[in-house]
């Protein structure tokens, strides 16, 4: 079965790919499986300089879901590409570079260096990280901010830009709108909804960081309610995620309006997730009665979305 | 190519208040003999529990692996009512463990507490088997909770405290380490407080560290710990668990 | 154990009580266990006259949780008060009245009625029905419309008024903040977030009405955030609820900030959820060093809230 | 009062394509005695699944009750891993059944679709023994989804058709009601068309509706039905399943 989908300047092999976070640079899991299975991998945020990130404990289990708040620990933009991006260039998987930063420099300038490497088919402008304070949610909750930023790294990335979506927020739809206004290539949607566990030995929250992301199958349909909202005004392209962890899940945010789909937390429950749902996917697709992935896209009746031709 | 395997549970039974016994086997076997490594445990079907558990390898012997847990929360919990034949989905083993290749005639003091026992046990199984001389000191809280005294009483000798002198020794571990003369090197697993204790001693050794973890293999970052080296940090789940005295901020 | 809490106008023996719309007027769960037992119970939404609600399928099960689009499906106000209040009014258990409404007339009217109805100790103004278009969600996103209809119902009102605050916004604090300087006297959250299920085979909704309203232990992150979010910002007592299953999520909640915790989803999956979390409190609180629910609130460490002495 | 109890599962066995037959005990067995009754399933444990499972009685005997059920999603194929000596949590049973006290020698026409049939078969067992001659119109899917011939067979009369004619007469149910004459009164359960179909026949009779179920009790108004009547609405859990031709809208 053809699994192959083309969005605007990403040509993939099928439409999964992992999440943000959820798979470092793609060393680990390759001791796994072979990473040119994957359509693509979204890799953890970069920022202008090396951040350590929150204190922990950093991860905590709700119920089918999880909290994180790592804080965006990363090496640094340089570090990354000189040191991780090598690994992944070795696989025809295109690499779609996370961007992070407190200040718009900041993000320009992460874009602009990402943008630059070899590897990298899309950035991914985060402007919906929960867990530091200054992690770009604020971008991601104001329209205009949206716009302001989408506009700026536009203007300085050689690679097509999507944006990240936070689902904590009133409308999400007209953020989705203010930056396809500003030009963005693509939207990837949602990242985690903000919670708390607290210690009952201590009353405390758990986290030391307090508040946490909250992903996994628990907030899935959250994710096709705003999925479904975002493809009825927009029609940028959508890679979408939220506690995908089965072919089937895949297959309701297609029809949702999602152009593709990101596993996160899944990969944590099972290492083999992604791969396993590629391999699952013509059979589950053949169950419902759809001849490819395209097919799913075409019937399910989105407004015009610009599908290259290449 | 790292593994994710159907283990079959042959025994999993009650040794001390709270606390299981777990064996299991399954071709995974053949990649576990490092002691200080842990085996991170699916639990339950469906995606109740998203997150795997970290239980460190208490014995390897006759292709049979075994855990030692102690039920604290909702995933321990799950642990317990699991019977004899049913399947673990098991990934692992993972982590750095500790070092034992070259180390011959030594005194070593393994120094545990709580769930920070199991490792020491699989760990002193294998330094005596090369010359050393085992002394083990072992922490809980009450009495109700001691388990494998006699296990550690085959490596050599043991002193047992309780936190309220319900058996053994009164106090914590860290009280009645002085007792234990000539020792050259330390072994210790369990709650940081007691690691950090430990670690101000002036022995050369070795600590094993717990951090809740998200993936277990690297890739997520949830389980780090400042480094006291270049390096800034470091993963317990793939640079650790195990670690040289003075190489993590404790 | 003594479990007595004392809210604003509300004296419960217990702090546990069903959720709106998950125990319908209390009937049927009394065939399972004397409603006595419970500290209060919260009846389902009442409007100006009688509702057919929304189009079958109404309820869709996701992970951990549920989606429900009932769509306010009530028989009117002045039936509740004819038929259904009297079977309450023979226990010993203050009843909360759950207000809805499309406009703040109608909200106006039903308050009026409801407050002067013989066992009903307080109201609860909802304004965050998800599931209906004129249900009154637009009053609970916007503070200024919020303020609004809550001093109007206050105006009319001969029982404390407590505001069920909807979790789909941006800020939830600015709601809480507003509807306590209309004269609020609690608050009550979260209500549901909005969802979505797709049916596989057709690609459209499971449920009838399309969106639904995501509730059960998958949201229990979400809603231990914001009740901790809004105690740090009003004094008001706070009724928590969102995932409540055992007697440790009370103790979370809590701590977290609530006076008080109602039971929704659960009662669904567990008729005698409620019974056999009031049963399970004390030993519950003891385990964790607790002498009493007031001793949890004392030592919560939260802003002076009015207790009252009575 | 109204119970939740476990009851023992017995047997949990493959009858035909993804459809299992369940047999459990327990305390609750001596409520159920009324057909077109439902038990109110909990599936899993933890919060996984938080809804029940309505599924209908299809037999009781010697103080065990039989249910058949189709594996469609995820709840059903949980119930399909459980094996003999397992708990169930059931509620019920519940709902209004079909009324059979005063049916006497009548020529009675049972017509059931797929999951609908289950029902039917404990109704005959009971219109049978109180005089009444049974005829059974069952329809199916396909071939390998075939079941209960036999069972149905001991009652009387059975016409089996599959919608691709694989086996017994080929098309839907309606399409081969004619064939039955002198029928008295019918009793259907099965899809919404069927059910509306059947309901279009000049004959008296009962259909058993299915609806997505909340609380299963009557409490949430998830799975109301419009009435012909004066009530507006009725609940298919708590004033249905069962209902008189005519006195709901299909
Ligand atoms: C390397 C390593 C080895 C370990 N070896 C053992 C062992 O041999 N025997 C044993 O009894 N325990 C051991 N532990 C601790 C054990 O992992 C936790 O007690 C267990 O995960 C608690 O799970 P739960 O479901 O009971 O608790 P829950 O509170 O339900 O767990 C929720 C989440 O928090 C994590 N978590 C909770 N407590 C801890 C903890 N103390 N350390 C790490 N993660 C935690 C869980 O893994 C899970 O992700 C080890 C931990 C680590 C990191
Ligand atoms: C009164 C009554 C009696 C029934 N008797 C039988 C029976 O004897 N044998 C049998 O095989 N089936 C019966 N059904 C249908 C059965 O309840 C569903 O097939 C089953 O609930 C599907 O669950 P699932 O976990 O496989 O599906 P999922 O899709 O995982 O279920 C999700 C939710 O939708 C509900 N649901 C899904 N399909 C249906 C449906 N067709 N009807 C009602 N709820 C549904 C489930 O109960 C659950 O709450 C009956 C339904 C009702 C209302
Ligand atoms: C541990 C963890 C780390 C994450 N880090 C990032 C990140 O660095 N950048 C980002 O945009 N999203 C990050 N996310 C969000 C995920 O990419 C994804 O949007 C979210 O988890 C929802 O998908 P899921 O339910 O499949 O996990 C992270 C999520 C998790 C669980
Ligand atoms: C079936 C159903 C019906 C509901 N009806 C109402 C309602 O009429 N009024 C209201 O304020 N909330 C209503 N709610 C929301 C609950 O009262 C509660 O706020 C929410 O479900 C979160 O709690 P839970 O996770 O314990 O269910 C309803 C919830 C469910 C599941
Ligand atoms: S748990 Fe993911 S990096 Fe250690
Ligand atoms: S399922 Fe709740 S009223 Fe019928």
């Amino acid at each position: 079965m053809n699994l192959a989908v083309e969005l605007q300047g990403l040509s993939l092999k099928n439409p999964i790919m992992p999440a943000s976070g959820c798979f470092g640079f793609g060393r680990e899991f390759h001791e796994f499986y072979d990473l040119n299975e994957l359509g693509a991998i979204m890799i953890k945020a970069a920022t202008g300089t090396a951040r350590f990130g929150n204190a922990t404990p950093r991860v905590a289990e709700t119920s089918s879901g999880m909290l994180n708040a790592i804080g965006l620990q990363n090496p640094g933009v340089e570090s990354i590409i000189e040191n991780e991006l090598p690994f992944l260039q070795q696989f025809d998987t295109p690499i779609i570079a996370n961007v992070a930063g407190s200040t718009e420099e900041e993000y320009v300038y992460v874009a602009n260096k990402l943008s630059e490497a070899e590897g990298v088919a899309a950035l991914e402008l985060n402007i919906s990280c929960p867990n530091v304070k200054n992690g770009g949610i604020q971008f991601g909750t104001n329209p205009e901010e949206a716009m302001a930023l989408t506009e700026a790294v536009k203007a300085v990335s050689r690679v097509p830009v999507y944006v990240k979506l936070s689902p904590n927020v009133s409308d999400i739809v007209a953020i989705a709108q203010a930056v396809e206004s500003a030009g963005a290539d693509g939207i990837t949607m949602i990242n985690t909804l903000i919670g708390m566990q607290l210690d009952l030995r201590t009353g405390e929250p758990l986290l030391a960081n307090g508040t946490g992301g909250l992903s996994g199958p628990a907030i899935k349909p959250i994710a096709i309610r705003m999925v479904r909202a975002v493809r009825e005004h927009v029609s940028l392209p959508i890679i979408g995620m939220g506690g995908v962890s089965h072919a089937e899940d895949v297959l309701e945010f297609l029809l949702a309006g999602a152009d593709a789909v990101a596993v996160g937390t899944a990969n944590f429950t099972n290492p083999y997730c992604c791969k396993n749902i590629i391999d699952a996917l013509p059979d589950t697709l053949d169950r419902y009665g759809y001849a490819s992935v395209k097919d799913i896209v075409e019937r399910s009746g989105r407004r015009g979305i610009s599908i290259s031709s290449s | 190519m790292q593994k994710v395997e159907q283990m079959t549970i042959l025994e999993n039974r009650l040794i001390a208040k709270d606390t299981y016994e777990l064996k299991v086997t399954g071709a995974l076997m053949n990649e576990m003999r490092t002691p200080g490594q842990f085996l991170h445990i699916a639990i339950g079907d469906g995606w109740e529990h998203v997150l795997r558990r970290p239980l460190s390898i208490a014995n390897v012997d006759h292709h049979i692996v075994t855990i030692v847990y102690k039920v604290l929360g909702k995933g321990t919990a799950k642990l317990a009512t699991k019977r004899q034949g049913d399947q673990l989905d098991v990934l692992g083993p993972r982590g750095n463990g500790f070092p034992v290749e070259n180390i011959h005639d030594c005194n070593i003091l393994l120094i545990g507490g709580g769930v920070g026992i199991p490792p020491l046990h699989y760990l002193g199984k294998q330094l005596l088997t090369q010359g050393n001389q085992i002394f083990s000191l072992l922490g809980f809280q009450t009495k109700e909770q001691v388990f494998y005294e006699r296990e550690f009483g085959r490596l050599g000798e043991v002193m047992v405290t309780t936190d309220d002198g319900s058996y053994g020794k009164k106090g914590r571990v860290t009280d009645h380490v002085a007792q234990f003369k000539g020792i050259d090197l330390t072994f210790s697993c369990g709650p940081k407080p007691m690691l950090k204790a430990v670690s101000d001693l002036p022995l050369p050794g070795y600590v094993s560290l717990e951090e809740r973890m998200g993936c277990g293999i690297g890739a997520c970052f949830a389980c780090v710990c400042e480094a006291n080296d270049e390096r800034g940090y470091v993963k317990v789940c793939a640079d650790g668990p195990v670690f040289r005295k003075g190489e993590v901020v404790l």
